[in-house]
């Protein structure tokens, strides 16, 4: 049986399964829990130019199926990622894929040219940022926007290049289209929600930045949604990411359009999850005769 | 670190809103300060687990001592012999002993009293101090007067049981009164922690806090629970959530 | 103590607890439960100029915390409304918020005029729906055709006109202010969100329609945030909808800034929790000690 | 309808996945065909209602009867004597007995006993036919059985327990043979009821049968269930569930 899948030049994936940035921090707390080997690719937590403090605790509230994080993008910085923590990352035999951001064009520009080293195998644009020169508009809620940043860190490496969109589009297709036309290799589909959560005994926001993102089961169906969309848009692979819990959730994305899918909420509240849902796509492959993960992918049945 | 079942042997009101709950479980061996992240419910309907402090733990049992908040104690609170549960631990760092002498000074108040109590029953002498609303919101109070060494003092706002007034009150004439050296180790209410850094500061005594913050993962992933030191930015659940109290940056959050 | 709240130019609810439209038919069921002049207001069905039939079935899917429905706005049309629903409607002294909708601005344009009858208090414009002559695109992503919308819809209704926001959209504040530009009274923010369930063993869309709309608790956090994104970019009313269960989150909804709140997916799984909302906020206001329910809108205290 | 309170009094496997609860509840009286929207869980994790028929009532009683199918159904299987749980009802039509000196004929397989069986014990005449897979599959064997006046007729499609084969075969055969006129009662897969009702056609005979549709509300409100007929559109909840068979337009979903 093969359960590799292929998302851009020289960039295969083992299995479908990778982790999610920002909640698998650099991979060191989970390395100790399971064979990191495992995984079909890591994502690292976003780095910028520099470290970055992130935002007021509390940082995360849980919702009805699901909670809302405004970490704020805390990391180490790209320079100390690089000399302290990809070392022991890419030692697993995995593909090591870095999350990146920044707050202009320039900014993320020169972070993919710095993240353009050995050991790491591909890169992953998170461009649900405000764009400072834009009046704080996400970079990833214009498709011109994207385009013209997509092109810009695709003139400054020659990793596999992932654009991570984000779902609070009014046409997501219309996104995936613009990061193809910049230069993407790849797809994540999506990022969390933007979303609030209030006290109403103190009148206060319950968050120390008062938004946040919504994660977890509770958007499993609308990232579903915005994959199948994306998947009919575009025909680069498609990385899928929101509120995967269980190997039926990761099938589904995968019919969907999907290539892979990242967990990330799951692993927090369940870290050794990705071990059953490996373990999980096997079986279901096996049990459908199946001999290969493409096998699935894209071929839900519409009407 | 491990993610084991546990099988829920007792589960009993010990105090107003406060429930022990006894636990059958192969965990890890663990140190006074050490948590567990404890999936409540098997229902993704409440995701995130709640860190709780390891209160004891025999061969193959552990135990734990929770208030009465919201959703998450709740449902634990309903869970009945028996019944399993998940439990990722031990996780984050422990209290360091006191040292070259120093006498013991646990102060505990709000959800603060199991990991002060672990370390107090570990020690084994000293003075422990229990800070609460009123008599019926202290817990454990004949295990805390059979501690053999360890002298207590409870201390209630109606003054209802022991002194009236706040637990730092009692550590500030403790320290006061102490003849050599001490260590202090608390946990509780925020401002009860930053009351007692300054104490000890000015008493010149080493203070350890083990800080309460919101979690999502317990195990260093999410930077759900950093906070600022004089070291820069730590993870309460990795790398916490004991610190030294004079590392901590009170004042930002 | 006093809980109403002003709405529009002549629309003032005696509490602001509403129906949602799609949940609540045309009230004919739920009067047989409790009765209806309890209600803030009525919102009706979706109503368009001639009898819809609706999408295959299934039609309705539950998810983690949450439903899809695709009920493909099944309805008895304006005509078969007004002579066969609205007089009892109208008979319980609660406000009737007709909502409707059309597939070309003519389509809401003419709609609109033949609702402008005695017995509806207001309309509520539900712009969610595929612009047959924009290639399908729905009205509610485009702040241009959306103003547009609304100002041919304006010039056709002496009604209090509400304009019910799509949330997946890239800037929802835009949107609001586009609606408001074209003369909208109030705004209901907002309406399901586009999602899809997928069964892993059939390789096929659960909803007969194969895509849907997310509705219940699971979308409540991302509710209120664009409800407070809404509140800081327009002036007039916001009437929350999303998500909303229990008294708690109707405060909730009202600190961030809506001045009343629809009940949806929560009626359909608790018929009466009207009457548990509506006497929860009281309850609230009294133990607060607050005169008013206007004393909570758009209170939340952010740092 | 109204929203009351139930306390489980045992609920019980009675063939293979297949629970028969036992519920105290002052629900209003109900009639063979009308069905409950039972909320299995107070979690809003499980957000809908599950309707499930009546499969009795007594003073204050009620029964139901279900097979495990996904969630929700699990969820009612761990319910114990004591748990409680909130049913709406009763909801929808109910079958009109047979008039006019019509035999009996009713018929059920899948989910569809419970409705039959009220009806089958209400009217307390004509042939019960239940299909299955296998025997282990067949519950209440026993209360059909003991039904005085009502032969039954188990199909199996293993053979295991009565006729091998569909229990449509065993209907064909019932109306081929019958004397008089026939009024047919069916509920269970969607092909059974077709066939059903393509039968009673052909030998003229009058069939009513019970819909089984996804569900949101249970009571007229969201149009989740709306089928088409050749009167309109109809909602299996509230016009429904039980239709005359000619009236539905198989073919359309
Ligand atoms: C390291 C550590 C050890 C702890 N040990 C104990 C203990 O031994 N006994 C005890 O009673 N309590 C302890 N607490 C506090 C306990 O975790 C919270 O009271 C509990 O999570 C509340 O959950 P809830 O669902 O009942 O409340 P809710 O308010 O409904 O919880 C909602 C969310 O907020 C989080 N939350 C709420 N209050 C706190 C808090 N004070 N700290 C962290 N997260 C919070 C919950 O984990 C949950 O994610 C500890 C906290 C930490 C960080
Ligand atoms: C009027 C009516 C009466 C019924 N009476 C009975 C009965 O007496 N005994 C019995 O065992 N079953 C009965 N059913 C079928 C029963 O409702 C479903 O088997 C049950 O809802 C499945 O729920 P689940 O959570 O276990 O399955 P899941 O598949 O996890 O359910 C997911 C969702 O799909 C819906 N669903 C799944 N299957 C069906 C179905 N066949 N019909 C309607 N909705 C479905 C559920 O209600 C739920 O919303 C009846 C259905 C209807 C419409
Ligand atoms: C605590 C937390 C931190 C996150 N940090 C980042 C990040 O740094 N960069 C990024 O692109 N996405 C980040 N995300 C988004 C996740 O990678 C993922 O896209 C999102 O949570 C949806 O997937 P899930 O439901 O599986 O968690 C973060 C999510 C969480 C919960
Ligand atoms: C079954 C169903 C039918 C709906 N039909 C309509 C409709 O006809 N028009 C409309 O504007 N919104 C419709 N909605 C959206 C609701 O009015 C509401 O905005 C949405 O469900 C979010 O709120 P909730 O979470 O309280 O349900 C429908 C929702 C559901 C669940
Ligand atoms: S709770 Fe996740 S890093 Fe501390
Ligand atoms: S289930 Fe809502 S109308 Fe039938």
């Amino acid at each position: 049986m093969n359960t590799s899948v292929r998302i851009a030049p020289g960039l295969v994936l083992k299995n479908p399964v990778l982790s999610a940035s920002g909640t698998f921090a650099y991979g060191e707390e989970f390395s100790r829990l399971f064979d990191l080997g495992l995984l079909g690719g890591i994502v690292t937590k976003g780095l910028s130019l520099n470290p970055k403090e992130g935002n007021p605790l509390p940082r995360v509230y849980e919702t009805p199926c699901g909670l809302i994080n405004a970490i704020g993008l805390e990391n180490i910085g790209a320079d100390a990622f690089i000399s302290g923590k990809l070392p022991e990352l890419r030692s697993f035999g995995t593909p090591v894929i870095v999350n990146f951001f920044g707050s202009s064009e320039e900014d993320y520009a020169l972070l993919a040219s710095r993240l353009d080293v050995n050991g790491i195998a591909a890169i992953e644009m998170n461009v649900s940022c405000p764009n400072v020169k834009q009046g704080g508009l996400e970079f990833g809620r214009d498709p011109e926007v994207l385009f013209r940043l997509t092109g810009a860190v695709r003139a400054r490496t020659g990793k596999p290049l992932i654009v991570k969109l984000t779902p609070m589009v009014s046409d997501i297709g219309a996104m995936a289209q613009a990061a193809r036309a910049g230069g993407a290799d790849a797809i994540t589909c999506a990022n969390t929600i933007p979303a609030m959560a209030i006290d109403e005994h103190t009148w206060r926001p319950v968050l120390g930045n008062v938004t946040g993102g919504l994660s977890g089961p509770a958007i499993k169906p609308v990232a579903l949604k915005l994959v199948w969309e994306v998947s009919k848009k575009v025909d680069i692979p498609i990385i899928a990411s929101g509120g995967a819990c269980t190997w039926n959730d990761c099938v589904q994305f995968l019919l969907a359009g999907a290539s892979a899918v990242e967990i990330g909420s799951a692993s927090l509240r369940d870290p050794l999850c990705f071990t059953d849902i490996i373990t999980g796509i096997e079986h279901y492959l096996e049990s459908r005769g199946l001999d290969s993960v493409t096998d699935l992918i894209g071929k839900l049945e519409t009407p | 670190m491990n993610d084991v079942l546990a099988v829920v042997k007792g589960n009993r009101a010990v105090a107003r809103d406060t429930f022990l709950m006894d636990l059958d479980c192969a965990l890890e061996p663990s140190l006074p300060g050490q948590f567990l992240m404890v999936k409540v419910s098997s229902s993704c309907e409440l995701f995130l687990r709640r860190p709780l402090a390891i209160l004891g733990q025999g061969e193959g049992t552990l135990e734990i001592l929770y208030k009465l908040k919201g959703e998450g104690t709740l449902e634990l609170s309903r869970k009945k012999p028996g019944d399993v549960l998940w439990v990722l631990g031990p996780l984050g760092n422990c209290f360091s002993p006191p040292q070259n002498g120093e006498s013991a000074l646990f102060v505990a108040g709000g959800t603060g009293l199991p990991p002060v109590l672990a370390l107090a029953s570990r020690v084994g002498s000293g003075a422990l101090v229990i800070g609460a609303r009123s008599k019926g919101d202290i817990p454990l109070l004949d295990r805390m007067n059979s501690l053999k060494g360890v002298a207590v003092y409870p201390v209630t706002e109606d003054g209802s049981l022991g002194r009236r007034g706040m637990a730092t009150d009692v550590l500030g004439e403790l320290l006061a009164g102490a003849a050599g050296p001490c260590a202090v180790y608390a946990c509780g209410p925020r401002g009860m922690l930053e009351k007692a850094c300054e104490l000890s500061g000015v008493a010149a005594a080493r203070c350890e806090v083990s800080l309460e913050e919101y979690m999502a993962c317990g195990f260093g992933v999410c930077s759900a629970c950093t906070v600022k030191t004089s070291a820069g930015p730590r993870r309460v659940c990795s790398n916490g959530p004991v610190f030294d109290a004079a590392t901590i940056a009170w004042g930002a959050r």
